[in-house]
């Protein structure tokens, strides 16, 4: 079946184009054919994995151009990791196409939703199954085209319109990156075939200068599409987009793109110590950075999309501390509880028609299935033991641990701690306390609280692939049996898990129980407070640097274009105006003196000639 | 020695016609200023056939078609000027102006 | 005396037709009544015209000769360059036959008649091997010229013109007869070939140089270049427009027959102090560069501000003999070759232009450009065929003008070392003469029309446009129908006596 | 075989039956006007698919004797033969598909225009003569000629039909072209003085040839191909065009009716392109490469300099100039790399900009229409109104953009993938020109379909222009009808087409390979 795994993308793709062309008219029937396009993608990919768990590896390439004696190819690679994200994806999309049924329910452009979601997973489809660097370029864009369009689909509002804009800007800059490093590395190995790019880092036609490079500059595509700092901007504003679309791109898919093309090119990267420490600091940075701002969000999605910064942050580090299998595991476990987290959030709002969390409160019993779910997904995030989030922090952690820089370790344990805490102020807010004017709220559809309901038995469930008890089953798979679990000391588990309980006894002391005061930071480092909540004024600082810059070598090329360009050629023809009117003027209708100008005429040709005896010039 | 003379003179008399052809005012005296610039010439001519370094007739042949041509043109210039005074009662070459730019 | 009686004569043929013509005429005009129209006349004049450039034709493949003491030669130049001349000849007195100013035509019979007689002149020109005809024959022109100029009596501006036309023209005969003089008391003799062989032992550099610099400003009067160019604008809008094309065509035409018989046969062998030593002409091309260049950039700057059509064509003309002239000053073996061409096909562009002028003033009494305006819409064939002469005066390709300015480009650029910089300041200045080319496109097309549409052409300019605009369209699409012709001149390989 | 004339001239059939139609039969002209662009269509598409199918296009070749410039006993017999010739290759052959292609939907288009159809439709059959003449040609000459037309017709059709500067745009086009013909003309008149021919073949025979170094008729040194070629590239550089000769672009963009930009910008353009790889590359190998990291730097130059001020522009018409500016940058980023990617790039580059400039001016004309004005600030929120136009205006500015997939990026991959080999500092500097490309087409896209609809009083004042008063606001008639049947037929085949390059580019590549090759040969690389 593996030869076959090109189809899985063209099912939502088909959905993409019917639903384009007749969608109009289907109206809410359109979700059916998009559920269906990627139920039968799901049923393909989980057939493919199975292929694939017993199987080798399998890649089939077509031309896709040729230049001069290069023949530049697209196919498929269906390698454990490309197998294994192929399932992930469509069973997120799918189950966020369900989700969406009720969640969309009644909106003008149905279709459209559900077309964009068709074209969205066909590309992120199509992306895991690339077995080169520029097919992989070409999806990766397509994927950022997808969240483009959705998080603009509320078109009319000029706050999507702004964020649409600038997701698709902040993450071309990175592509930007990843193109000149793919074609650096392509002129080094004339392929873009990860296969022979890997051979050359082998053989050692690679330097290691470049390498480092070209691997920086793919790095940057990775930080702009899985939002890290310093191109993290976009990530929180995407919110705008329907809640659906946060769960499946901007939490569970698209912006781990960025994790699994590092973990795509891992033999490059391992190449480079200078690369992996970058990737290490950057994933640690924002880890911590993205938490401490997660901690005074007052609108329920952006904490959660500052959480899914920091947790791609973690999947960073780890595959940065060398261990690939760490960053996978944590990036499968962070797809099923953040898009849980998210489906939950929607189905709040959904139910209350705010995103404040300040103004929800008391919504367990309201919301009976959705809170307890919710609850799974934090106690997830959190890394409490059991959970699936545990086990996949544990391992990061310990991967730090032996391979990274101490310092990381510790940003690491400590954004730990502010995952719990941020995590649990959202959840008591929101869930306990007194109700706060929702009378009408209530339950979602049964179609919104299905995917939910899987979602939750995965977060939980999924931890179990690779635990210190019960074997690393995900570890051997994704390394061909290489796989060796690190040897970290057991203490760090127990940290762990002091250090998330920590953190949800801060946050019930503050929010839930209420025994301490919420301001009891923000009273007394009050410029703190504004920093965070302002995000680090990073927005700003753009604003204030590279855009102005920008702005301002505009403007200078404008007034260059109107007064220097165009001057001179306004010159030009004003001299010659000029010399018309004067030679016009010259023509003075006086017989005389135009036998003045004659004789004039020769006697300068006499006096010359004279002068110079012949020779002329 | 003798040839240079004539030259001389022939110049002279031509740089006068033309002079004169280039700064009178009256058109008739323009005129006569052309008439003196070609007889420079014919002095040229006849002085050439005399004693140039290949003395022959044809200045002698010359000079007599180039009277000719000048009171033609002479003639013409005249019919000209008098057509212009018709229309425009002056003779004055300078307000022949009304053609320029 | 016998020499004269044992001449071959019918080597004059068209010259005799012409010549017969324009006295018959004369005596007609004298004999009809004054109530008679004149019209006919200048009909048959233009079929006398015709009639000689069949017979020119027809003794094209008749081997070079002379006669009457080599005065008058029979070589291919002159079977050519009289080609064109009377092509143009024809065609002006086309325009003449439907001369009609505001304020009537009672001098048509003269008009004809006397056109014929500087044709003559002309034609006479171009089979000159003499100093003394080539003097002739061009004050025959001239002459003649200066009463065209001032056909219209009662017109101050046609009065004008003529005045002007003779006071400049007569200056211009003085000067180059001045620099005659010196070349015949250098050799001796007034026969061209005579002179170049006479010259080549003479070491008198300086008195030769003066009077080839004498020549040459004399006859840049009748080239209308720099620095003799002046009178031509206010002659061209004084004149009847006949006459204008007239000047246009036939006595530019006559200029550079005079300008390649005199300066190339006498001076080309001549010894010079000075770059060339072996030839006066080639160390004066400098001299001609810096003219050519000059009248070029002059003529197309200027015609931009220009609003009288005539006037406007006048630069224009200017403009073209500085292509013309730098085609000369190149002084490549396509010289004669890419002259003859560009003045055949000027003659076709620029008779066809002046005739749909001459529409235009009978029409209006005017020739502002306004006049033009919104042609296409009650006259699309006119202005489409306007349309065509002004695109092959800019030189657009698929018109004659193109083909003849790429001949004067490889001209200028096959010899070594090449006249880029001419070539250069002839790019730049036919863009430049875009300009006011396209803006009387414009005025034809785009603009919508004030004025009281435009009645038919008459059939003697219906005949001159049609005839032009084929030739210019066949030229510019089927170059080899001239190109054939020019190769059967031998490319003047006898031009030098 | 009369096959390539018959390519060419088969407008001339349209041209002649419109003349005898009445010029009020409107809809009679445009069926005739759009039907005769369908020959040329077909036979275009018919070689192309023979091609495919490995038909030597060498055999369409047609030669008939013209001219003789001279025939002086001390020439070879074949000198200053100048022929009527025609002939194509792989890369005409993608030009000419693009021409006749664009041709025929611009044909269509044309139902926007309203005044004087009939001669709307002469001429623009005689540009289509033009540009199909350029690309046929085998002969400098011919070459030559056949940019005049166009010349001619587009000053015509700026001039007559385009908006209210329209007269000023037909000068600027006619000057700068005008000078960049001028020049050319120049060059040409060398080759042909110097060699005798203005064959292409013989041409590079005659100039890299060393037996033919004797033929010549006067010496061409190493300096003086060096200038030629610099003439050469000065002039396509005009035509391309190329900082700082882009004014005449944006006023052509920006008035002339969109028809007609659709063809100028989506042909007229490429022949800068066309040029300097045919005679650039084709002629002088050699010496271009001392040209090659000049035509880089300019093409950097052009991409930013374009695209940096496409930022600025409220109105979309300069936007998308702008961006035809940057754009060709790519092209020249192309040529200056001087590898098999890079010139296969520049070509690529070429088709996909004709084809997506195409598509936006197709869509400017019908939001022209329909709102009376493409200025951005006073649109916005057009998805409401026209969900159909809006998503193709969006897929225009995604193509423009370079989103892979699409045709654009093919072309900015190829070229820049080219330029990163040779010169990679300089090519890393042009990527950021991807970035700004994004930044204004979704800038000015965006403003126009998402957002609020706009209250035009506020857009009044809001507006820098102090002359726009109300009454010149376009006023939608009634109620504002999204993008129908007839026009949205264009649209959707320039979408299908842009698709299809950007999924499949071997579509184009392969008939591109051998031309690539035999020019590498010439470069000796």
């Amino acid at each position: 079946m593996m030869n076959l795994a090109w189809v899985v993308p063209l099912f939502p793709l088909g959905s993409f184009i019917l639903l384009l062309l007749f969608g109009r008219r289907w109206k809410q029937r359109s979700a059916y054919v998009g559920i269906a396009a990627t139920l039968l993608s799901l049923l393909w990919a989980l057939v493919v994995l199975v292929d694939r768990l017993g199987g080798s590896t399998y890649e089939a390439n077509w031309t896709w151009m040729t230049i001069g004696g290069v023949t530049l190819t697209v196919g498929i690679s269906v390698t454990a990791l490309n197998a294994w994200m192929l399932a992930l994806v469509a069973l997120v999309s799918w189950l966020v196409h369900v989700y969406s049924q009720g969640y969309m329910a009644g909106d003008e452009r149905f279709s459209t939703f559900y077309a964009y979601l068709g074209l969205f997973t066909f590309a992120m489809l199509g992306l895991v199954l690339s077995p080169n660097l520029l097919q992989a370029y070409i999806f990766w864009e397509l994927v950022g085209l997808g969240s483009f369009l959705l998080i603009g689909f509320y078109f009319y509002k000029e706050e999507a319109k702004a964020a649409a804009k600038k997701a698709f800007i902040m993450t071309r800059i990175g592509d930007v990156g990843f193109l000149i490093g793919m074609m650096l590395l392509f002129w080094q190995t004339h392929s873009f075939d990860y296969d022979d790019i890997f051979r050359a880092v082998g053989d050692g036609t690679l330097s290691p200068g470049m390498t480092t490079l070209a691997v920086i500059l793919i790095f940057i595509g990775a930080i702009g599409k899985s939002g890290q700092f310093p191109l993290h901007t976009w990530l929180p504003d995407a919110m705008e987009g329907p809640t659906p679309v946060s769960a499946l791109i901007h939490a569970a898919t698209m912006v781990a793109a960025g994790v699994y093309l590092v973990a795509a090119l891992f033999p490059l990267y391992e190449a480079s110590h200078t690369a992996m420490m970058t990737v290490a600091t950057i994933g640690g940075v924002t880890a911590i950075f993205a938490a401490t701002i997660g901690l005074v969000q007052t609108d329920i999605k952006r904490v959660l999309a500052y959480s899914t910064i920091s947790q791609l942050g973690y999947m960073m580090l780890a595959l940065g501390a060398g261990s690939y299998v760490a960053a996978i595991f944590h990036l499968t476990t962070h797809a099923f509880f953040k898009a849980l987290l998210f489906l939950a959030a929607g189905s709040v709002i959904h139910a209350v028609r705010t995103q404040n969390i300040e103004e929800m409160g008391g919504l367990w019993r309201r919301l009976p299935w959705t809170a307890p779910l919710f609850l799974i997904g934090a106690l997830s995030i959190s890394g409490v033991p059991l959970f699936a989030g545990f086990f996949s922090k544990d391992e990061i952690l310990a991967a730090a641990w032996t391979n990274g820089p101490r310092l990381l370790f510790w940003l690491a344990v400590a954004a730990a701690l502010l995952t719990s805490f941020y995590m649990f102020r959202l959840f008591f807010l929101v869930f306990s306390g007194k109700a706060r004017h929702h009378e009408d709220a209530h339950e979602a559809s049964a179609s919104m609280v299905a995917p939910m309901f899987v979602l939750g038995v995965l977060s939980i469930a999924s931890g179990y692939m690779q635990t210190p008890w019960f074997g690393s089953f995900l570890g051997e798979w994704l390394t061909d049996g290489a796989y060796r679990h690190e040897a970290a000391p057991g203490w760090i588990a127990v940290l762990a898990t002091i250090v998330s309980f920590a953190g949800i006894f801060l946050a019930w002391l503050m929010y839930g129980a209420q025994k301490m005061p919420r301001d009891w930071l923000s009273a007394r480092v009050p410029y703190v407070d504004e920093l965070l909540r302002r995000h680090y004024y990073i927005d700003d600082i753009y604003r204030l640097t590279v855009v102005s810059l920008v702005s301002w070598i505009s403007r200078l090329l404008a007034y260059v274009d109107r007064f220097l360009v165009e001057g001179l050629a306004r010159l030009a023809a004003g001299i010659v105006g000029a010399a018309a009117s004067a030679g016009s003027r010259g023509q003075n209708g006086q017989a005389q003196t135009y036998g003045a100008v004659t004789v004039a005429g020769l006697a300068i040709l006499v006096v010359i000639f004279a002068l110079t005896g012949g020779y002329w010039l | 020695m003798t040839l240079s003379a004539y030259l001389a003179l022939a110049l002279i008399l031509f740089c006068i016609g033309l002079y004169g052809a280039l700064t009178k005012r009256n058109t008739v005296i323009v005129l006569i200023c052309i008439e003196l610039m070609l007889n420079a010439v014919n002095i040229n001519f006849v002085a050439f056939a005399k004693y140039g370094a290949h003395p022959s007739v044809h200045g002698h042949v010359f000079a007599l078609f180039a009277i000719a041509v000048a009171a033609a043109e002479a003639a013409v210039g005249l019919a000209a000027l008098i057509a212009f005074y018709r229309s425009r009662k002056t003779v004055h070459v300078d307000e022949a102006n009304s053609l320029k730019h | 005396m016998n020499d004269v009686w044992q001449s071959d004569w019918s080597m004059m043929a068209p010259e005799w037709i012409v010549l017969a013509a324009a006295i018959t005429l004369l005596v007609m005009d004298l004999a009809l009544p004054s109530s008679r129209s004149r019209r006919p006349l200048a009909w048959g004049a233009a079929a006398a015209a015709a009639l000689a450039m069949i017979a020119t034709a027809a003794m094209i493949p008749a081997e070079s000769a002379s006669i009457l003491h080599d005065t008058f030669r029979l070589d291919a130049f002159a079977k050519a360059f009289k080609l064109v001349v009377l092509a143009g000849g024809a065609l002006a007195l086309l325009l003449v036959a439907e001369w009609a100013p505001k304020e009537g035509s009672p001098h048509r019979g003269e008009f004809a008649y006397m056109m014929l007689f500087a044709l003559l002149g002309a034609m006479m020109m171009a089979s000159s091997g003499d100093l003394l005809t080539l003097f002739v024959s061009l004050e025959l022109l001239s002459v003649s010229s200066y009463i065209l100029a001032g056909l219209r009596k009662t017109a101050p501006a046609s009065n004008e013109a003529a005045l002007k036309y003779v006071i400049n023209g007569g200056i211009a005969t003085a000067i180059m007869l001045f620099g005659m003089s010196y070349v015949f008391g250098l050799t001796g003799t007034t026969n061209l070939g005579g002179i170049a062989r006479r010259l080549q032992e003479t070491n008198e550099p300086y008195m030769l140089a003066l009077a080839f610099l004498l020549l040459l400003i004399g006859v840049s009067f009748k080239l209308a270049t720099v620095p003799f160019h002046m009178w031509a604008p206010d002659v061209y809008e004084g004149a009847p427009v006949p006459a204008t094309a007239f000047f246009a065509v036939v006595s530019k035409t006559a200029g550079f027959v005079l300008l390649l018989r005199l300066l190339v046969t006498i001076f080309a062998a001549a010894p010079a102090e000075g770059r060339d030593p072996s030839s006066l002409l080639l160390s004066m091309q400098p001299v001609i560069t810096v003219l050519a260049g000059l009248t070029m950039i002059i003529g197309s700057v200027v015609a931009l501000r220009q609003r009288s059509l005539k006037r406007l064509l006048a630069y224009s003309s200017i403009a073209h003999a500085g292509y013309l002239l730098a085609g000369f000053a190149a002084m490549s073996w396509a010289m004669i070759d890419s002259l003859w061409m560009y003045l055949l096909v000027y003659t076709l562009m620029n008779i066809g232009t002046f005739a749909i002028i001459a529409h235009i003033v009978n029409e209006t009494g005017s020739d502002d450009l306004d006049g033009l305006t919104g042609l296409y819409r009650h006259r699309p064939l006119l202005a489409a065929a306007l349309g065509l002469f002004l695109l092959s005066l800019a030189g657009i390709p698929g018109t004659a003008g193109f083909i003849a300015k790429l001949h004067i480009f490889i001209g200028l650029v096959v010899t070594e070392p090449g006249h880029y910089v001419l070539a250069a300041v002839m790019a730049i200045t036919t863009v430049i003469s875009y300009v006011y080319y396209f803006n009387l496109i414009v005025q034809l097309f785009f603009r919508p029309t004030f004025t009281a549409p435009l009645g038919r052409l008459p059939a003697g300019l219906s005949t001159a446009v049609i005839f032009c605009a084929l030739g210019t369209l066949a030229i510019g699409w089927a170059p080899g129908l001239a190109y054939d012709m020019l190769a059967r001149f031998g490319h003047f390989g006898d031009f030098l006596p | 075989m009369m096959f390539l004339s018959l390519l060419v001239f088969s407008p001339l059939l349209g041209i002649v039956l419109l003349m005898f139609v009445r010029k009020t039969d409107e809809r009679m002209i445009q069926w005739l006007g759009t039907a005769a662009t369908v020959p040329p269509l077909i036979l275009a598409l018919f070689a192309f698919v023979q091609s495919g199918r490995g038909f030597r296009l060498e055999r369409l070749d047609e030669a008939r004797d013209w001219v003789r410039l001279t025939d002086l006993p001390f020439l070879t017999d074949a000198a200053y033969v100048i022929r009527y010739e025609l002939g194509i290759d792989g890369l005409s052959l993608v030009f000419i598909v693009l021409t006749a292609v664009l041709a025929t939907l611009a044909a269509l288009a044309s139902m926007l225009v309203k005044t004087e159809k009939k001669g709307y439709f002469l001429w623009l059959l005689a540009l289509e003569i033009g540009m199909l003449g350029v690309f046929s040609a085998a002969n400098f000459v011919w070459f030559f000629l056949f940019l005049e037309v166009t010349l001619v017709a587009m000053f015509l059709l700026v001039g007559k039909w385009g908006g209210l500067e329209r007269e000023r745009a037909a000068y600027s086009y006619l000057l700068y072209n005008g000078l960049g013909s001028a020049l050319l003309l120049v060059v040409i008149a060398v080759l042909l003085a110097r060699t005798g021919t203005a064959n292409f073949a013989l041409l590079h025979e005659m100039l890299h040839n060393p037996a033919a170094e004797g033929q010549l008729i006067a010496p061409l040194t190493a300096e003086g191909r060096r200038w030629l070629l610099g003439g050469l590239l000065l002039a396509f550089a005009v035509k391309l065009p190329a900082v700082p000769f882009h004014r005449w672009l944006i006023r052509v963009h920006v008035e002339a009716p969109p028809p007609v930009v659709m063809l100028h910008a989506g042909v007229l353009l490429k022949i800068g392109a066309y040029g300097m790889i045919r005679f650039g590359i084709g002629l002088f190998p050699d010496e271009f490469r001392s040209f090659a990291g000049v035509l880089a730097l300019f093409g950097v130059i052009n991409v930013l300099y374009g695209a940096l001020l496409a930022l600025r522009q409220r109105e979309l018409k300069r936007v998308l100039a702008y961006s035809s500016v940057s754009h060709m940058g790519v092209v020249l980023i192309g040529l200056g790399a001087l590898n098999e990617a890079g010139i296969q790039g520049a070509v690529l580059q070429s088709i996909a900009h004709g084809l997506i400039s195409s598509l936006s001016f197709l869509l400017v004309g019908v939001l022209a229409h329909r709102m009376g004005t493409t200025d951005i600030n006073r649109l916005g929120g057009l998805t409401k109104a026209m969900p159909l136009f809006s998503g193709y205006l969006l897929t225009a500015a995604l193509a423009l953009l370079g989103l892979p997939g699409l045709a654009g990026f093919v072309g900015e991959f190829t070229s820049f993938l080219g330029l990163f080999q040779t010169k990679p500092a300089l090519a890393a500097v042009g990527a950021l020109g991807l970035i700004f490309a994004a930044v204004y087409s979704l800038k000015a896209v965006l403003d126009i379909t998402f957002g609020r609809p706009r209250d035009r009083r506020e857009a009044v004042v809001g507006s820098r222009e102090p002359q726009a008063s109300a009454a010149s606001l376009g006023e939608p008639q009634g109620g504002v009808v999204d993008l129908q049947g007839k026009e949205a037929v264009p649209a959707f085949i320039l979408v299908a087409l842009i698709v299809a390059v950007g999924v499949y580019p071997q579509l184009l590549a392969a008939p591109l390979t051998a031309v690539v090759k035999t020019m590498m040969n010439g470069l000796g690389g």
